[in-house]
């Protein structure tokens, strides 16, 4: 505790941006985005700098803990709560993932002229709790942060939104309070069973803590509640309404890292603590997952919104993340079990930009026609070259294509599914052709094709406006050449307290 | 220099031209154009030169590792990988200049010359691949490319289908060759190939995994290979450019599952009930696809049909166990289809017409003697006529089906009989046109696409690849009447060639004549009616038009089927899930109402209430302790 | 003690006539009184100074507040009720009392403890206040603030409010129907 | 006198008060019922101070509070009633029906 706390100040940068935009006066929009702007690169170079201080070799060298740079104050301690930030490699990873999204959020919003001040207090506060989730380590504060960062999308949409987007609000606050509903009892009933003494994660996932039992009893509340928020077949539904109707950049937090924190909150709480439980759902959760994969992709196939397109391919997607998860589930670091976990998290790291990178390209576009209909856009390679291109590589990551961050991905999820589960691994990589089949229907019908004539006119990105879309095609191609940059960060995480319970 | 500098200049000299052509000079068209040629010339030569050296100890570079598996990227020298860059090498440097002038009015110049460089960096790359990752990867890359290229006109809704159609159908193949590679990890626990293939050399019955594995990377190569039943995208990949027909079809893009099956022949050869199952597809795809060259009038989808043909061939010998055959046979077919395929160019640039007799009837052969000379050359090779290449090619595969069943050698037989007949049949209507004949012209594939004379860029490609088709030839001739020891391409493979008898090759010749001769009495006798004998009988033409309705049944009934269940999904979903979370949601609110009307707004009731239910409560609990 | 009974006894009666007056200022009048009656119990029991608070506030500030109400809203003095409102409402509350008398009869104080004879710990509640109890103390003493500063405001949005409505009086009734005895009342006590 | 009847008498308080919230008509008057019912806790507050608790000063300061907060909502609530009767000439909770949705 005698170094700087940098946990604690990636996680005030949202929380700076939310205090000075409150003193500033709603008139200065430019202002407001700058400090924005400015919070969110710090929060970028912060996590940078707490990915290049996390030591990789706590497996190799037994002085190294897999927690590192922790920060723990008591908080409420009748209660046992305790406010304990630390990071292991996936944390790491994602907080890096949040901040990037925070920053091209920022960037991508930077025309936005409705009740901007709002627009960037919501904003913040839903990153404040994104950073929350992925650095805390005590199972209370967890969830604190967790409904910090899902209360937020309401207001975002209903009031920025576009397409039913009351409707969209509602139904994606319902969702994913009816998976807190869940989760709430999960949660309680391990502190209560545990013996009410603490929240801390470390301690709880201590082998015996739980019976098998109580383990198997109670993993599916944490599953499912967290599954909800990840989008989960067939828990999906508020997932492509509200991708559709939020505006860019919260369809960019929503997609890219929102979700992602139901499916940590699987990894970190439901199988790090309840490894026995996990193992005897996983099977069943696999299936599901797996259905979602190739369920997903169908229902994609059909749609005519781009922002739908988008949506169903992230339940495709997600799928994949849960399938990972789940075949770490089942075997825990063993054969197969940690290619599921690291692809799972690569998956998750990489969807994020990936879809960040969709729905920024086509906000672009819609901005400028307010149309999202595939049917009524041709040639827009040929209209908008570099702004069709930022789509297609987004488009070919979410295939993917080798060259591209996901292609490690799914190929790690891919390898651990078919050694665990070899026909669900098979039925999941069938799922490729289908993916392939709906990415190739919207480029053909709105990529290429014949020009619809009435778009001649549309800007193109420019140079300024292509910065964030750039660094997010950067991060894609780097991980996509590098995969051990950041599969040595998870990895060195990943084959955790998995040993018991089986 | 040193072998490991010409291998790292290979494989990025064409990644660093793919760069610079599309991302920086992207609207500088000649700028584009020269740096692509000159890294394709880097890396032509860099084969080249490895090539003659001879195999060499691998050079690879760790690239990472994930979990306890280290990746490398590297270049793999032996003897296979050797013949096939040098094969790819030369020709992708002959198609980019040739594309000179063929895409020289193409206002997509640059960007064409940039996607050129990415499908010669995937190429190369996946064919020197050390590890079976690599080689994946970079048989996705080419999968890639080669939608990009087919789907370089994108304005052309039929070239954006087609592109779409080929990079879905090779991917149903991936699914296979994906699966079949963890398999292959899981087996053998190596990505190494020259492990695995030590592994596997030895042992000739494998089991039950080894089928499964050798069937799975099987259906990889049906997809890129385009053979039956996934052969459906190739033909319609003729939407491309002409050079990129020629580069793709030729030796690269569908080479590349035969090249598979090559790289992995130990492992094929360790599984039996799968290579005669491969043997079967590739003879019946051999003749399935002759069938349709017979009546075809579009010149690219002629060649397109016989490179599918040619591709059976290939299979045939490699699966019959002859590894010198099949790849003697991708060697010289690579020449003489990239050779054909730019001399169609070469065609269809002057007329704009893709239709064989629309180009026959402009007398475009009288005037075009370079490409005349070509096609000559190229389709003897072709039809299998001694003494060109493609006569002892095949004939080693015809040698080589020895101990097959018998309908297998009638089967190539057949083919080889169409082969020469549908050959003969194309040179005979471009070099021999009747002025009577009244077909109608089809619709050129090129719009726009007439461009006057062929200039130096164009001729000179085809030019070399006839010089090198004539090459092979001759040293192909010279072995086997002895005046050398060994057949050159044999001798870099280090596998002894079959050396037939006259006799022997006696029932391949007379059928490659034959077909011919039967060609020449239909459409190259003066006076000739120039109707095939297959266009008297309407019906079969009409099926063999149709590509025996594969495409039609396909549309029907897979296409239809995923189709079908992704409307049923999008039913489910906005019926079911969303429906049903709606109707849960319209539920609640319809029942807040309700109570909601319960609700006089009396405060005072509402207090009463309260009052006398907690009354209640206090009551049960305390007398009930 | 007999003090305290006879306390008791006026304070009931006091309450008693607070709650059913029909004149709301008679009413306001039994308050105070019954008010009263509760300081002299705080007396009895030994807390003079809370005694005198109640009576400073109550009677003093709160009693005298809610005449000045009903003065200045120059309501109906009087509002009948009908009887079976009444009824009603009486057996709740008898209802309710009968509940938790049940309970107290039953309920063990335990051991009655000698009654503290500190009477005058004045001292005490001062220290108390504001060491142990200070944050209460000052959260209490903001929300007189806050109830200070929203009553002035929500009076004045009202008095303009009300200046604006007053020039259209027959948009004032809201429901117009039964209530003309009661308007025509308010109309006469505005005369 | 002990503590039992300290009890009974603010419960009898309370319930007065409670007769007046449910029966009266005029806010006034249900005003007065509410002082009624904060006065029964006093009264309960002084008499568990007296009898039972060691520190006699907490029951005395809670009633502060008490008196404390009543001041409050006194003021509060008359200034809302003002401000209803400026808007409805009239402050009979019979038709302040609003809330009911």
């Amino acid at each position: 505790m005698d170094e700087f706390p940098i946990l604690s100040a990636i996680l005030l940068c949202p929380v700076a941006a939310f205090v000075v935009t409150l003193v500033i006066p709603g008139r200065q929009s430019g202002l407001i985005k700058g400090v924005h702007g400015i919070f969110a690169l710090l929060s970028v170079v912060l996590s940078m700098v707490v990915w290049a201080r996390y030591d990789t070799g706590w497996r190799e060298n037994g002085d190294v803990d897999r927690f590192q740079m922790m920060e723990d104050v008591p908080w409420v301690p009748d209660l046992g709560i305790h406010y304990i930030l630390a990071v292991d490699g996936i944390s790491v990873v994602l907080t890096l993932l949040n901040a990037i999204v925070f920053l091209t959020g920022v960037l991508s919003m930077w025309t936005l002229t409705l009740r901007v001040k709002e627009y960037f207090l919501f904003m913040a506060a839903l990153v404040f709790g994104v950073f929350g989730v992925f650095l805390s380590l005590d199972i209370f504060m967890f969830f604190f942060f967790y409904e910090v960062a899902v209360l937020p999308m309401y207001p975002l949409i209903a009031v920025w939104g576009s397409t039913r987007k009351e409707y969209s609000a509602m139904k994606l606050t319902l969702f994913l309070l009816a998976g807190s509903a869940l989760l709430f009892p999960g949660l309680i009933s391990l502190y209560f069973e545990s013996g009410g003494q603490t929240w801390n994660m470390l301690i709880l996932a201590q082998e015996g803590t739980f019976t098998p039992k109580f383990q198997v009893f109670v993993y599916p509340f944490l599953y499912l509640g967290f599954g909800v928020l990840a989008g989960m077949f067939p828990f999906h539904g508020w997932s492509p309404t509200g991708h559709v109707a939020a505006p860019t950049a919260v369809s960019m937090l929503h997609a890219g890292v929102l979700m992602k924190l139901g499916a940590f909150g699987i990894l970190r709480i439901a199988i790090d603590l309840l490894p026995s439980g996990a193992a005897y759902w996983a099977e069943t959760f696999a299936i599901l997952a797996t259905i979602g994969i190739v369920y997903g992709a169908f229902v994609a196939m059909r749609q005519t919104d781009f922002k739908y397109v988008i949506g169903f391919s992230s339940v495709s997607h997600m799928g994949i993340v849960l399938l990972g998860l789940n075949v770490f589930a089942a075997v825990g670091a063993g054969d197969g079990g940690s290619d599921g976990l690291n692809g799972a998290v690569f998956q998750m790291f990489a969807h994020g930009i990936m879809t960040a990178l969709f729905f920024s390209s086509v906000g672009f576009i819609y901005d400028q026609t307010h149309d999202r209909d595939i049917r009524h856009f041709g040639g827009l390679i040929g209209q908008v070259p570099v702004a069709a291109s930022f789509f297609l590589v987004a488009g070919l990551c979410g295939m993917g294509v080798p060259g591209f961050a996901s292609f490690w991905a799914e190929l790690l999820v891919f390898v651990g599914a078919v050694k665990v589960f070899t026909p669900l691994g098979v039925i999941a990589i069938a799922g490729l052709v289908f993916t392939a089949a709906y990415m190739m229907r919207v480029f053909g019908k709105a990529m290429f094709g014949p020009k619809n004539p009435q778009w001649d006119g549309l800007d193109d990105v420019g140079p300024w406006s292509a910065l964030p879309r750039v660094v997010l095609v950067g991060v894609l191609v780097l991980f996509g050449f590098l995969p051990s940059v950041i599969v040595d960060v998870i990895r060195s995480a990943g084959v955790v307290s998995h040993s018991g319970g089986m | 220099m040193s072998y490991e500098t010409w291998a790292l200049a290979l494989l990025f000299a064409p990644l660093l031209g793919f760069f610079l052509a599309l991302v920086v000079f992207r609207d500088r068209h000649n700028v584009a154009a020269a740096i692509v040629i000159a890294a394709g010339s880097v890396s032509a030569a860099a084969s080249i030169l490895l090539c003659v050296g001879g195999p060499q100890p691998t050079v690879s570079a760790r690239w990472f590792h994930i979990g306890d598996i280290t990746i490398a990227f590297g270049v793999l020298l032996d003897s296979r990988t050797l013949l096939m860059g040098a094969v790819v090498g030369v020709i992708t440097l002959c198609i980019q200049i040739y594309s000179l002038g063929y895409m020289a009015h193409d206002p997509g110049k640059g960007r064409f010359f940039g996607f050129l460089a990415l499908f010669e960096w995937a190429m190369l790359s996946f064919v020197y691949a050390p590890n079976l990752l690599q080689t994946f990867i970079f048989w996705e890359l080419v999968g890639l490319a080669s939608f990009l290229l087919i789907g370089f006109w994108y304005q052309k809704p039929s070239a954006v289908a087609a592109a779409k159609k080929a990079f879905i159908m090779t991917r149903i193949g991936d699914i296979g060759l994906f699966v079949g590679l963890i398999l292959l990890f899981r087996a053998t626990d190596t990505l190494d190939i020259e492990s695995i293939l030590t592994l596997y050399a030895g042992s000739s019955a494998g089991g039950a995994p080894t089928e499964i594995i050798a069937a799975l990377l099987f259906m990889g190569i049906v997809g890129k290979s385009a053979q039956f039943p996934l052969h459906t995208w190739l033909p319609d990949a003729m939407e491309g450019p002409t050079p990129v027909s020629a580069l793709l079809h030729s030796a690269t893009m569908v080479a590349a599952g035969v090249f598979l099956f090559a790289r992995f022949h130990e492992l094929f050869m360790a599984a039996e009930t799968t290579r005669m199952a491969a043997l079967a597809i590739a003879t019946f795809t051999a003749i399935l696809a002759s069938t349709m060259a017979v009546v075809a009038r579009d010149m690219k989808r002629i060649l397109a049909f016989s490179s599918i043909s040619q591709l059976g061939f290939m299979l045939m010998g490699l699966a019959a166990g002859s590894l010198f055959a099949g790849y003697f046979h991708l060697t010289t077919h690579a020449f003489f289809k990239a050779l054909l395929f730019l001399v169609a160019g070469a065609f269809i640039h002057r007329c704009g017409s893709n239709d064989i007799v629309a180009i026959g009837r402009q007398g475009a052969a009288r005037t075009m003697k370079v490409t005349t000379f070509g096609l000559i050359v190229g389709g003897v090779a072709l039809a299998g006529i001694p003494p060109l290449s493609g006569f002892f090619s095949k004939e080693q595969i015809i040698a080589s089906l020895g101990q097959a069943s018998p309908i297998i050698v009638a089967g190539a037989y057949a083919a080889a009989f169409l082969t020469a007949y549908y050959t003969f049949r194309m040179i005979f209507l471009v070099t021999r046109p009747d002025p009577e004949s009244a077909a109608q012209p089809a619709g050129p594939a090129d719009p726009d696409h007439a461009h006057g004379e062929p200039t130096w860029a164009m001729n000179g490609p085809i030019l070399l690849l006839s010089l090198i088709t004539l090459l092979i030839s001759a040293l192909s001739a010279g072995a086997l009447v002895g005046a050398m020891s060994e057949d050159p391409i044999a001798s870099i493979l280090g596998q002894a060639s079959h050396h037939a008898s006259i006799a022997e090759m006696a029932p391949a010749i007379a059928i490659a004549i034959l077909g011919a001769v039967l060609a020449f009495f239909e459409f190259g006798k003066k006076g000739a009616a120039q109707t095939g004998i297959v266009a008297r009988m309407p019906g079969l033409e009409r099926l063999l038009a149709n590509r025996w309705y594969i495409d039609a049944i396909y549309r029907h009934t897979l296409v239809a089927l995923a189709t079908g269940i992704a409307r049923v999904s999008h039913g489910v979903e906005t019926r079911g899930f969303d429906g049903g979370a709606d109707k849960v949601a319209d539920a609640t609110v319809a029942s807040g109402r309700q109570v909601a009307r319960r609700h006089s707004g009396r405060l005072q009731l509402y207090i009463g209430g309260a009052a006398i239910l907690f009354a209640l409560a206090v009551v049960f609990l305390g007398f009930r302790g | 003690m007999i003090t305290a009974g006879l306390l008791m006894a006026v304070t009931f009666a006091a309450a008693l006539l607070a709650v059913t007056l029909r004149n709301v200022l008679h009413a306001i009048f039994g308050l105070a009184v019954a008010l009263l009656g509760i300081a002299g119990i705080f007396i009895t029991l030994g807390s003079p100074f809370v005694a005198a608070m109640e009576v400073l506030v109550y009677v003093g500030g709160i009693s005298v507040a809610m005449v000045f109400a009903v003065m200045l809203s120059t309501v109906v003095a009087r509002q009948d009720e009908g009887g079976r409102r009444r009824v009603w409402a009486g057996l709740a509350a008898l209802g309710f009392f009968a509940a938790m008398a049940l309970v107290i009869t039953r309920a063990d104080f335990g051991p009655d403890s000698d009654p503290s004879e500190q009477a005058w710990a004045v001292a005490e509640i001062g220290g108390d206040l504001l060491t142990h109890y200070n944050v209460v103390f000052e959260a209490l003493s903001l929300v007189l603030l806050i109830a200070i500063v929203g009553a002035v405001a929500i009076s004045r949005r009202e008095a303009a409010a009300s200046g604006s409505a007053r020039l259209e009086p027959g948009a004032i009734d809201p429901d117009g129907t039964g209530k003309s005895d009661v308007e025509s009342e308010q109309r006469g006590q505005d005369a | 006198m002990t503590l039992p009847a300290f009890t009974m008498f603010a419960l009898l308080l309370f319930c007065m008060g409670l007769y007046a919230v449910l029966a009266r008509r005029n806010l006034i008057a249900i005003l007065i019922g509410i002082e009624l019912m904060l006065n029964a806790a006093s009264v309960n507050f002084m008499a568990f101070n007296y009898f039972v608790a060691p520190d006699p000063a907490v029951g005395q300061i809670i009633v502060l509070f008490i008196i404390g907060l009543a001041a409050a909502e006194v003021a509060i609530a008359l200034s809302i009633i003002l401000a209803v009767y400026r808007q409805r000439r009239a402050i009979d909770i019979e038709q302040l029906t609003e809330v009911k949705g």
